[in-house]
């Protein structure tokens, strides 16, 4: 054991030794390999770490919704729907909800206007809380500078601020303008007893199944989304935005391998040479493959760790603030977030794997290739 | 599904795997035609060298199947919120025909590829390289394994069908369904019955491992105990070992041990319990050779060494059983 | 031995181990720090949760330009046009691709003259 | 010690440019001697050579050290054979650039393990008994040619093989280096080593250092001259 250590050892220090020759080739290897690993790194956290903030937040998100359908479409909800649902057993509160988007041809951004579930906000007719991201898009100079917004009507509404949201929420409340039910149906010219949709808080998690199929016996054309539907919607979402990503990124990683696989089989004359010596003065082939593969290894590992920790720091010290042209798109309005710090063994596995082993596999072939030089050759 | 960062890996690892095992299969073909040592020619040689690459590609393909049945089961758990009724990876496993048995094949190439590296080991330290044919011979049934894993795996990642809000008006998903299959078959064994079982089953290969040490006799016999006790071991992980991690009586999963709510426990029992079948199925293998001539020298001592690296694996298994059981909360038994 | 004729007579594995080793160190770094912050970020969760529960809201707030990706589980995919007011729905290129400048404010530019030629 | 029967070495065969390099050879070499394989070049002295020192295989024919046959022995094994038992020095002297004249001279024993500063001290004293003790971490190229191929000895004698093979040793120094060098022959035949090389210097075989010289031409031994 302490033989083939030493020995591995040994190994590592003559390719380390002929890596240095060409040291700034091999530089340039090592450096292009960690970008290509810290681009799927930063998606893979960002994502994951969105899925992991998503998960934990929207838990509370309301345990069914119903929404009525109108020719496929999603129509208001007429208030006596609610008394059908609160007639099912097992449904402990049933409350319509009210929200609806409002396009701000000032700035052309979308805003969401909602009247708060809870009532402890006690919002009074004519004041608003807004999230982070509308004082932005409107460039509010002082904090409670006033909402002038035009509803479709053409009339003027004034809202008085009376609280703007937190940074810590904007991946929440960004696009957010919280209004009191009375502004809110004058505002969008409702008739008095519709809702956008009925949220529905039911006390045992467990019956949210039976309850829904008792629902849609009583509003046969009512669409349920309950909140574990809400939860596998995000996971896939992001999951769907990070397969994309690596999808691309494996473009990548391939064309990285064919380089790697060129660059070891197309052994120059010298190294072909050396290849010969070793093993004319006593390497045996496996102890040439060993000392190749340290020379991956060490690279492909090096590039690995490099990228992940560089990826780390970005996504969570600056915000990944290189894709955020990528991930903001054309967004007018978009929440100004930090997300959480989440790592874990499933990310750090799939990153391994989806940069090491196709590495690995490509220069396999070609280092064997060398490794069998004719030990003979360096006489003729 | 299949663009999910996770499955994208598994079924780069299948498709390397694959196409190496594809090539290696047509190399052994060739080489149980033409394989003749005494010969001096540039074709033999040649040959000779391309072992070499099999045995790099080997190695190669058993790490990126240790690592893929990690990935496929982490994934697994990972991908329990996308299906409703899935608690945790057994769920997601039992979303189609093909979770399982995926799973079952990886575990099966990650064995046979251990034990061939193990073969090729032995065969490389004697002069004439005697196991060459038979060790190719199995290479020619270890090909269909790894593809038929890569086609079970493929048709599993094609046909998961995840439960996300659709725009129609229906929520069939919402309706709970009960874990099946593995889960309740192998928990539904009694704790007191798994419990003994896997302390008979222990017992048995300690002695069959210390009478085949001593008397250098029994080592087929200790590999085939090797291979009962690690599935003896599996069910009583589930059966009872799960449940004392959890500290909940009808927790059975034998996958969330690996979660890190679980300070990654799962490793510490797995681990040796693979190592150790894996050396004493390697003891048994290399059994039928240790008369073959060049490596009378140094097979015997090579087996009894495995046998003993397996004895110490299977111990330190059973230590940290009893430390799980002594520490837990759980209280199972009066 | 001073350390300049240390590090002449270094093993070329020796630097190349400490640098693995510092790297791994700070992924061991980036582990613990998350791990550090969990129980401040935890606090931020609960409370956003909990703003959730309040608001009684369903989605992120990530995509706010079309309603299928400011409230992605609220939306009906069967409507057609539901993105931007001005653009078209072309998904995924339409959360990557803003729509034409201009459009926005616009209207149709289409005269009778125009349709009679 | 060694001895090959009726060994024969076919390059490229079964291809039209097929050379026959080696025919029907048998020689012995006996332990402690100094041997020289002469002839013109391409008279099959280097083949000859590279089998004898196992870095061929015959293509027939049997090559026997110390008895036992390795002709028919996998490259594996033929390459433990080669690093326990030989000692090479090259025409070129085949040292790698970049490497410091001290690792150089430590490659050979690399794949055995040994003890870092052990193996160290070893190449040391190889090097300073050839008079290179003060270069040891220089780079390679910067030796002369004397010292290089000084150094290519010392690193034959890295691992106390018993037989030193030597292609051309002399080709590209100068009398006084040449004598230099068989001085050293002479060292290391009192010494007990056996030495094998191969050279068309009249310097080399009209020596006193030299006990053997075996003629060849055209692939055949054609006289040995004890």
């Amino acid at each position: 054991m302490k033989h083939w250590l030493r020995r591995q050892r040994y190994l590592a220090d003559f390719t380390l030794a002929a890596l240095a020759r060409r040291r700034v080739k091999n530089t340039g290897l090592i450096v292009i390999y960690s970008i290509i690993v810290f681009v799927l790194a930063s998606a893979m956290m960002f994502s994951a770490a969105l899925r992991h903030e998503a998960g934990t937040v929207l838990a509370k998100s309301p345990e069914l919704i119903v929404q009525q359908l109108v020719m496929g479409r999603h129509e208001m909800i007429p208030g006596s729907e609610i008394e059908k649902l609160a007639g099912i057993r097992g449904v402990a509160a049933v409350k319509g909800r009210l929200w609806g988007y409002f396009y701000d041809s000032v700035n052309g951004a979308n805003y969401t206007f909602m009247v708060p579930d809870d009532d402890s906000y006690d919002l009074q007719p004519g004041e608003a809380i807004l999230g982070e991201g509308i004082g932005k898009a409107r460039d509010f100079t002082w904090d409670t500078a006033p909402l002038f917004v035009t509803s479709l009507a053409g009339k003027m509404v004034k809202f008085t601020v009376r609280e703007t949201f937190a940074d810590d929420s904007a991946l929440l409340t960004a696009d957010l303008v919280l209004i009191s039910e009375a502004d809110f149906r004058s505002f969008f010219d409702l008739p008095p007893d519709v809702y956008t949709d009925i949220g529905v808080s039911i006390r045992n998690e467990r019956e949210i199944g039976t309850i829904v199929q008792k629902a849609q016996l009583v509003m046969p054309n009512a669409r349920f989304v309950t909140r574990s539907d809400i939860e596998r919607t995000y996971q896939r979402l992001f999951d769907w935005r990070e397969g994309l990503m690596t999808a691309l990124a494996a473009a990548g990683v391939l064309a990285f391998a064919i380089f790697a696989a060129e660059k070891a089989s197309g052994l120059s004359a010298e190294e072909a040479r050396e290849i010969g010596i070793l093993k004319a003065i006593g390497w045996d082939t496996g102890d040439v493959i060993a000392m190749k593969l340290w020379e991956g290894g060490l690279i492909s590992f090096g590039a690995f760790l490099a990228g992940t920790v560089f990826a780390y720091i970005h996504v969570f010290s600056f915000q990944a603030g290189l894709f955020e042209p990528i991930l903001k798109g054309w967004a007018v309005i978009y929440p100004d977030f930090a997300l959480a710090p989440y790592i874990d063994g499933l990310q750090l596995a799939t990153l391994f794997a989806i940069t090491v082993i196709p590495y690995t596999a490509a220069t396999l072939v070609p280092i064997w290739r060398a490794a069998t030089a004719d030990p003979d050759q360096v006489m003729r | 599904m299949i663009f999910q960062t996770p499955i994208l890996a598994l079924l780069l690892i299948s498709a390397l795997s694959s196409v190496v095992m594809l090539w290696a299969g047509w190399f052994a073909l060739r080489l149980l035609l033409r394989w003749d040592l005494a010969s001096g020619s540039r074709a033999q040689l040649e040959m000779e060298r391309a072992t070499d690459l099999v045995s790099t590609l080997f190695g190669f393909v058993m790490l990126a199947q240790l690592l893929s049945l990690l990935l496929y089961v982490f994934n697994a758990d990972r991908m329990a919120t996308l299906f409703v009724g899935a608690m945790c990876a057994v769920g997601t496993l039992n979303n189609n025909d093909w979770g399982f048995p995926t799973l079952y094949a990886k575990l099966a190439i990650f064995f046979v590829a251990t034990m061939w590296l193990i073969l090729d080991r032995a065969d490389r330290t004697g002069h004439d390289y005697p196991l060459t044919r038979v060790k190719f011979a199995l290479v020619l049934l270890i090909v269909p394994l790894v593809l038929a894993a890569g086609a079970s795996e493929l048709t599993y990642f094609l046909n998961l069908q995840a439960d996300v809000i659709t725009s129609c008006c229906s929520t069939e998903f919402t309706a709970d369904t009960e874990d099946a299959g593995l889960g309740s078959d192998m928990s539904s064994l009694a704790p007191a019955t798994a419990l003994w079982l896997l302390a008979a089953s222990g017992a048995a290969v300690a002695l069959i491992g210390a009478v085949s040490l001593i008397w250098k006799r029994g080592t087929m016999l200790f590999a085939a105990a090797g291979a009962v006790f690690f599935v003896v071991a599996l069910t009583a992980i589930i059966s009872v070992i799960s449940p004392y991690v959890y500290e909940h009586p009808t927790h059975h999963c034998p996958f969330c041990i690996l979660k890190p709510e679980y300070n990654y426990f799962g490793y510490v029992l797995y681990v040796p319990l693979f190592l150790g079948t894996a050396f004493a199925l390697g003891a048994g293998l290399l059994q039928p050779f240790r008369k073959v001539e060049s490596l009378a020298a140094t097979l015997p001592a090579r087996i009894r060494k495995q046998v003993a690296l397996s004895l110490a694996s299977f111990v330190v298994f059973g230590l940290v059983v009893l430390w799980t059981i002594w520490q837990s909360q759980l209280i199972l038994f009066g | 031995m001073s350390l300049r004729s240390a590090i002449a007579s270094a093993r070329p594995t020796t630097p190349a181990f400490i640098a693995i080793a510092v790297f791994s160190v700070g992924l061991g770094l980036a582990g613990l720090h998350a791990k550090l912050s969990e129980p401040a970020e935890n606090l931020r969760l609960a409370a956003n949760a909990d703003l959730v529960e309040r608001i009684g809201l369903t989605d992120l707030a990530l995509f706010t330009e079309a309603r299928y990706t400011r409230h992605p589980s609220m939306a009906d995919l069967h409507t057609a046009f539901q993105d931007h007011p001005a653009s078209f729905e072309h998904f995924p290129s339409g959360i990557f691709v803003p729509p034409p400048t201009g459009l926005a404010s616009g209207t149709l530019s289409t005269s009778i003259e125009d349709l009679s030629q | 010690m060694i001895s090959l029967k009726n060994v024969s070495k076919l390059y490229n065969e079964g291809r039209p440019n097929e050379v026959c390099a080696a025919q029907d050879i048998d020689l012995e070499l006996a332990r402690n001697k100094v041997t020289v394989l002469t002839g013109p070049s391409g008279s099959g002295k280097t083949t000859l050579l590279s089998m004898i020192g196992c870095l061929t295989r015959p293509t027939t024919g049997r090559v026997f050290v110390d008895g036992a046959m390795v002709s028919g022995l996998p490259e594996k094994f033929q390459t433990e054979l080669r690093r326990t038992k030989f000692g090479f020095v090259f025409q070129r002297f085949n040292l790698i650039r970049g490497v410091s004249v001290i690792e150089n001279v430590m490659l050979p024993a690399a794949p055995l393990g040994p003890e870092y500063h052990e193996l160290r001290e070893r190449a040391q004293s190889r090097l300073e008994r050839l008079g290179l003790g003060a270069k040891a971490d220089m780079p390679i190229e910067f030796l002369s040619g004397g010292e290089t191929q000084r150094a290519a000895i010392a690193r034959a004698l890295i691992n106390d093989a018993p037989v030193l093979i030597a292609d051309e040793p002399t080709a590209n120094l100068d009398t006084v280096l040449t004598e230099r060098f068989l001085e050293i022959v002479g060292e290391l035949q009192s010494e007990g080593k056996t030495v094998v090389m191969t050279s068309h210097d009249p310097r080399i075989w009209q020596s006193s250092h030299v006990n053997t010289v075996v003629r060849m031409q055209d692939g055949r031994i054609i006289g040995v001259d004890a």
